[in-house]
């Protein structure tokens, strides 16, 4: 058990210490899961609301294989991602391996299926009022999903933190893709693994307390967007 | 031939059950125009279908001079020529004022142009004072007075209206049976409307139609309908008249 | 050390015109047991300093080095399977092949030691011993340069380990030594990760000395007539520099002030 | 390119074989997320329910803990089961490492924040009528609390399909906590790794694909709790 | 003194503003009685409060012959024994059914009991035709109707009515007003309703409580205060008796 109270001053210390790798790491890992939240939700909260709302053949289907993608594994992300890009492979000339653009594409295959579906749910649980009130006030057909969207609000938070945790403490892409070079694509994951690697329990637990508290920032970050939008806060209470 | 709306063949089910079968409907415009009936006799479907809220199983319809093809620039064209008060009165999360407003900016109606028709629609419901509260917190008869404000605040040609003082106090109701009779005078507005109050829809309408399980069975001049209704079922209904 | 000293002045002469290459990206697939060692720590900025490059280290297992040569993903291998390397190179992707250095593997077992083994000089009697007594063993049975040399070992006895106590676990070495302290077992590691790694776990030597359990490292770079754009010219930078009279040096001091002893023996020719 | 396809086709070749070491290491990959997700469930839907409905100090600290917890590293989950389970650990003596019940200790770890926060975000987000309407009827506060878990179906079963996607895709977790064994704790997640740090793409697609088939499948039998009870798929529906 | 409610000085305040504040208010029970005010004046919220939904800001409450100390026991105690139909209506996810049958669940009511119950309620209101439809799918009457059944299902000592015919129709409402008057006289059933129906609220409640602003500013037997109320405000409101 030492370890882990070793670990928690070590932690406490690296993040006081502000020692430059450190703040070099954490910067790569926010900017690289942020960056792929972002891209995951701009494809992803649209996306889900179409499959929420649209009637089509195969829109069921579609629903399930984007639930059925919310376990697509990180490694399996990354392999795929690695073949496509590699340099044999069809993006090749690109020369992305190894870099942040790669990691970043990696984590919104995995981060995608979370917001669209989490979306898709949110979107589907409204009353059939919120369209109807649009509608009758002469809302065309995407102002009044507009509207499904905002009321929506609630869950699609809930997705967006839902697919930063996933992200943030995501490895096996990072690390396939990413190749966890020091100084240009090592992020706070593969820290932790190298210093698991290495034995340095201690070590790998006080990156994993950094993780955290960057993951608890973003999380309030994400969660400030709401109360800028509830003016009080809107819950269901028991007395 | 100018009739705001003609329906043919209009019907509707849900599972095994028909809620909705229209032979024939058409209503002139410009009028108040009641439509009457039992709980459950379909008035609420006929009002989503005629404001394109739900797809007919069958038939035709006419609306405002156009045959309806439930093209997507069709239905917001006409959507937008109609207003309706629901029964729930839904209010979106979010003040009233931006409840008022909804309808303005999906017009992209411009900012200052949209306070003041929000703020007139207020001021005439009385209910200016609530204007930057959260509308989900109002009370039952002060939400349904924001919902009327809000489908004035679009200053449809057809008004639809679901019971719209169900739930709001005699006064007011009184008052909004003033506005109602105003704007359909002044600015020409086609009302229709559901309610339950036979009083209510003899004060205010010209035409009556009296629906029984899905059918139109009766309709006719508001007074005549009252005074010599030739269907059994609908004087046994006008004599529930006594109720209030 | 002192005889270092006459070689400072030309060092310190070349830092000054460190040369700035055309194409100063230079990705190195390596082995773990390089990067956990921490020798390529140790090199990476004197070879930066000297050449200009810029190296980027990633470090995964043999196969999957081999793997990302052949994708043309990388410049240049720093491996450890001789067998693999010989078919990369054979097969196009690879030239330039040198031997850098050596290490040799040991058998590390629990202190009390239920196989009996503690000092066996024939590897092939201690492997009978542990399979006789059942004595876990932990294979990282993951294709990599370690798992191959544990494989021959075990040829070499005659041996197809199979049974409770052979257990394959599929991972890197610093973990499969982590998972055989924890099992109290023995397992076959390089020198390199056990002094690098020893003082975290209570794992001791058992086995060591025996010729057949030598670990030697190849480079490669990768093949431009396969790949166009490969770094070829970094590769060879790297290459020269590892089998130059610094590189050696350095190598074969790293980790004497830190654990006593060698890690690698330098072995260019 | 090439890789893509024949992944493909030795994925549909292994599903057809049914080859008895995969078929084990399927089994024990559902046995272990399965496990995991329906003790994170017991657990995370009732304290999830608590954090949204009760009234304490410290309520909503103790929520965006849990938010910032679905951003656990699975790594570090698994290091610290390891530190707890391992001899020298303070429950060593169980001798629980390396075994398949230390891999569920560490996904439940894993999947509780993720049930558990999203069961929470759907509890609040519903009408303050459930509770009433319940409570007038002469509910005790937990049948209330039963009442509005009940309506909350649609955003429970969206929370453990999505911890399900996220264990049954895990391996930072299984691998360090299990030590893939071969034979014994080998699932499909650390066997994509393997076959991956082998060099053998083909053969982890393959592996990938037999894995996205179970999620598929497990994800069916979760949405099909929701059939049960929803006679008719009701969701909004815009005209 | 074995007035089934007693408040003393009760308010409550949503932000700034106090929407209820009641000095004083004594319910003696057994009788039919009817709130009456204009929207927003804190009818509902009284109701919240009586029916120990709502935490009151200030004051004190005897219910049911007990001081209400909020101790959880003591709330599903007093709740137990009351009733209320919101004004929503509000219907759980499932069938017609499970919502009548919810309040008889809760109390562990045997199986076949509660199925005589809930056809018994159902029959009552007339719906038996939808016993197995889902509850959110009914029109406003008719879910008014199921919340109706539903409330009548626990057969409580107090029952609390907010609006509860403001959706149904005229023979609808009447025969739910026989029935209201039904089990007051024949089951010692108190019945407190809020209605804007000024008739229905004289046909059918003894004794009056006229709110304005959050204050009960006049009570009385019903006769009395519509023949000869004391303020005002009440007045003026029962003039509004003209809109029905
Ligand atoms: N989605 C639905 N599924 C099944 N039945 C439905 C659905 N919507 C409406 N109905 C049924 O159709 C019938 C007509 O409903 P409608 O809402 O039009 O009645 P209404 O005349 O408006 O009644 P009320 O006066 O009670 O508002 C009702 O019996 C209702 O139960
Ligand atoms: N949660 C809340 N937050 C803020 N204001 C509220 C809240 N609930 C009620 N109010 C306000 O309190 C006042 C009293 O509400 P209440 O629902 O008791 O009115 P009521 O007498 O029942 O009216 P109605 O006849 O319209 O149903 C209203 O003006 C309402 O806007
Ligand atoms: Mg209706
Ligand atoms: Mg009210």
């Amino acid at each position: 058990m030492d370890v882990i109270w070793q670990g928690l001053k070590e932690g406490f210390l690296l993040i006081v210490a502000m020692d430059p790798e450190l703040v070099h790491i954490t910067l790569l890992s926010i900017q690289v899961s942020v960056s792929a939240l972002l891209l995951a939700a701009i494809m992803g909260i649209p996306l889900g609301t179409v499959l929420a709302l649209k009637e089509f053949p195969g829109r069921k289907t579609l629903l399930n294989i984007t639930y059925t993608f919310m376990g697509l594994p990180p490694v399996l992300a990354g392999l795929l991602v690695f073949l496509f890009l590699s340099t044999s492979g069809p993006f090749g000339y690109f020369q992305l391996m190894f870099t942040p653009t790669a990691m970043i594409i990696a984590q919104v295959l995995l981060g995608f299926p979370i917001v669209c579906g989490l979306t898709a749910r949110a979107v589907m649980a409204q009353p059939q009022e919120v369209f109807d009130t649009a509608a009758t006030l002469g809302a065309t057909r995407r102002q009044a999903s507009w509207a499904i969207i905002r009321e929506s609000r609630m869950g699609i938070i809930a997705a967006l933190t839902t697919a930063l945790g996933r992200l943030i403490a995501e490895v096996g892409a990072v690390m396939m893709v990413g190749g966890n070079i020091k100084g240009e694509t090592r992020v706070l994951t593969t820290s932790i693994v190298l210093e698991t690697r290495m034995g340095n329990d201690s070590s790998a637990l006080a990156i994993g307390m950094v993780l955290l508290l960057i993951a608890f920032l973003i999380m309030l970050l994400i969660l400030s967007l709401e109360k800028r939008t509830f003016t009080d806060e809107r819950r269901i209470q028991i007395v | 031939m100018n009739a705001e709306f003609k329906l043919f063949n209009i019907s509707k089910s849900y599972g095994q059950r028909e809620v909705l079968n229209i032979d024939n409907l058409e209503i002139g415009g410009g009028r108040i125009y009641c439509i009457l009936g039992p709980n459950g006799a379909g008035k609420t479907t006929l009002f989503r279908i005629m404001s394109l809220l739900t797809l007919n199983d069958t038939g035709k319809m006419h609306i405002l001079g156009e045959e309806v093809t439930w093209q997507k620039s069709q239905v917001v064209r006409l959507r937008r020529q109609m207003a309706m008060v629901t029964q729930t009165s839904f209010m979106f999360e979010g003040s009233v004022y931006y409840n008022v407003a909804y309808g303005l900016r999906v017009r992209k109606t411009a900012a200052a142009e949209e306070k003041r028709i929000v703020n007139e629609s207020l001021e005439l419901l009385g209910m200016m004072d609530f204007i930057n509260q959260q509308a989900r917190n109002l009370s039952g008869g002060e939400r349904q007075k924001v919902a009327i404000a809000r489908a004035l605040a679009v200053k449809p040609r057809v008004l639809f209206l679901d019971e719209p003082t169900s739930n709001i106090d005699p006064a007011s109701a009184l008052d909004i049976e003033h506005y109602i009779q105003y704007i359909n005078k002044e600015m020409g507005t086609t009302i229709i409307m559901v309610t339950h109050n036979l009083f209510q829809a003899r004060r205010l309408s010209e035409e009556i139609f009296f629906m029984w399980e899905g059918r139109i069975i009766e309709k006719g001049e508001t007074q005549k309908l009252f005074d010599n209704a030739q269907d059994k079922r609908t004087r046994s209904f006008i004599k529930g008249e006594i109720v209030f | 050390g002192n005889q270092a000293e006459p070689e400072k002045t030309p060092d310190k002469v070349a830092e000054q015109v460190t040369p700035t290459p055309d194409n100063p990206k230079l990705k190195l697939a390596t082995t773990t047991s390089t990067q956990d060692s921490g020798l390529l720590d140790v090199l990476k900025p004197e070879f930066e300093k000297d050449t200009g490059y810029n190296l980027e280290i990633i470090a995964v297992g043999t196969g999957a080095a081999i793997n990302m040569g052949e994708k043309g993903d990388v410049d240049v291998l720093l491996v450890h399977s001789r067998k693999a390397e010989d078919e990369f190179v054979a097969a196009g992707y690879g030239v330039n092949r040198k031997d850098v250095m050596y290490n040799d593997f040991l058998i590390v077992g629990p202190e009390n030691d239920p196989a009996g083994i503690k000092g066996e000089k024939d590897i092939v009697v201690a492997m009978k011993k542990i399979v006789d007594t059942k004595s876990t063993f932990v294979s990282r049975g993951d294709d990599s340069g370690t798992h191959k040399k544990e494989k021959s070992v075990w040829d070499k006895a005659g041996i197809t380990p199979q049974g409770d106590w052979y257990k394959s676990v599929g991972k890197g070495m610093g973990d499969t030594f982590r998972m055989a302290n924890e099992m109290k077992a023995y397992t076959l590691i390089d020198r390199a990760t056990f002094l690098a790694l020893k003082d975290k776990y209570q794992l001791v030597p058992v086995v060591e000395g025996d010729a057949s359990l030598l670990n030697p490292y190849g480079v490669i770079a990768i093949s431009k007539d396969k790949y166009p754009n490969t770094n070829l010219e970094g590769a060879n930078a790297f290459i020269d520099w590892m089998v130059s009279e610094k590189g050696q040096k350095m190598i074969g001091e790293y980790g004497v002030d830190k654990y006593g002893q060698q890690l690698f023996v330098p072995d260019a020719k």
